[in-house]
């Protein structure tokens, strides 16, 4: 993303913490529809370019099995100025997890697990 | 009756045991079908909480099923 | 900065960018006055600790002759959630721009050059 | 008289020519002594837009000098 217009570069990584909503955290599973993550994302993207001014937004999600303090997501913004990068940064990765299909399964260290925003499911399974 | 295929993921995938499939079905549209299969495989997200692309792109819940659509529900995405 | 409480990573670079306040600019110089320059940075990434949820916050200023493309500052911030990794991130590299000793001198490409927010001195000079 | 060292950055080392320097001053606080600074040396910058160090703390432009202190002027920072 280097430019030589570039003043300001934000990055926000998403990294797999060891707990969440009080639960103590061992591993992340992500799974992803690519076809539609991809579009939606680029989506996302586009939107940035042209709500803020900055110079280039890019993103990057991994899948699969991911370890404790591994990054999940990473969003990184160039911008002339700081004002507009941190603003886009935000926009993305808000935008990512709210719209992009992606989701992620928590392992917990008590052998059970389960996906995460799925409250309304049947409870956790091993 | 249009001939649909159908890939599914998170808890969805989960709870039918399979990734896809290929079905005739007499629903109309989306909604219709995902009732059907929610009464088959005991899916425990009601349809208001599911999001649906069609041939990979969002879609409404209405629009008319044709044939060899892919059809893809998407649970609450959680991604980051 | 790793820490596996940490799910969130917010890092702002300021990068020596080739243009400022419409002309076009070669190089930068950076000069500080560094015992209180590194007092007064310690005491902003203090703050944003007390102010924001976050785990660590950390600062890098660079000095001397820097060329376009090059890394002048760095801010890094680790957090549980992204909210307070943003505020934190923002907090600081606010904070250090307004308040540590430290100044820029651009080199234009006319051969001229002048310091940064220094528009009642004598003008620019060879 | 106290004699006070002062180190000099960016406009004013500039225009002072040296980065430091040691000298007595009739001045009683550091305001008293950069307008004697200003009215020798021709610095572009008026004492209302400067903050003062002394001994490596920010202080108040009329706070008073003692033997030996370290006076740094500060002009508007630019970091970043």
């Amino acid at each position: 993303m280097a430019d030589p217009a570039a003043g300001a570069y934000v990055c926000f990584e998403g990294w797999v913490r060891n707990h969440n909503e009080g639960k103590a955290v061992t591993s992340l599973e992500y799974e992803a529809y690519e076809m539609l993550a991809q579009k939606e994302g680029n989506k996302i993207l586009g939107e940035a370019r042209e709500k803020f001014d900055i110079l280039e937004a890019a993103c990057i999600h991994r899948t699969g099995h991911l370890q404790i303090g591994e990054i999940a997501v990473w969003v990184g913004v160039t911008a002339k100025h700081r004002e507009a990068a941190f603003e886009a940064c935000r926009y993305v990765i808000d935008e990512v997890k709210a719209r992009v299909p992606i989701w992620k399964k928590e392992h917990y260290n008590d052998g059970n697990s389960g996906w995460v925003r799925c409250e309304q499911c049947s409870g956790h399974h091993h | 009756m249009p001939t649909v295929r159908l890939q599914y993921f998170a808890i969805l995938k989960d709870k039918r045991g399979i990734a896809s499939e290929t079905l005739e079905t007499e629903a109309s549209n989306p909604l219709e079908l995902y009732e059907h299969l929610q009464s088959l495989h005991g899916f425990p997200l009601s349809a208001k909480n599911l999001r649906v692309a069609i041939n990979g792109d969002f879609s409404r819940m209405d629009h008319p099923l044709r044939e060899n659509d892919e059809v893809v529900y998407i649970p609450p995405v959680a991604g980051g």
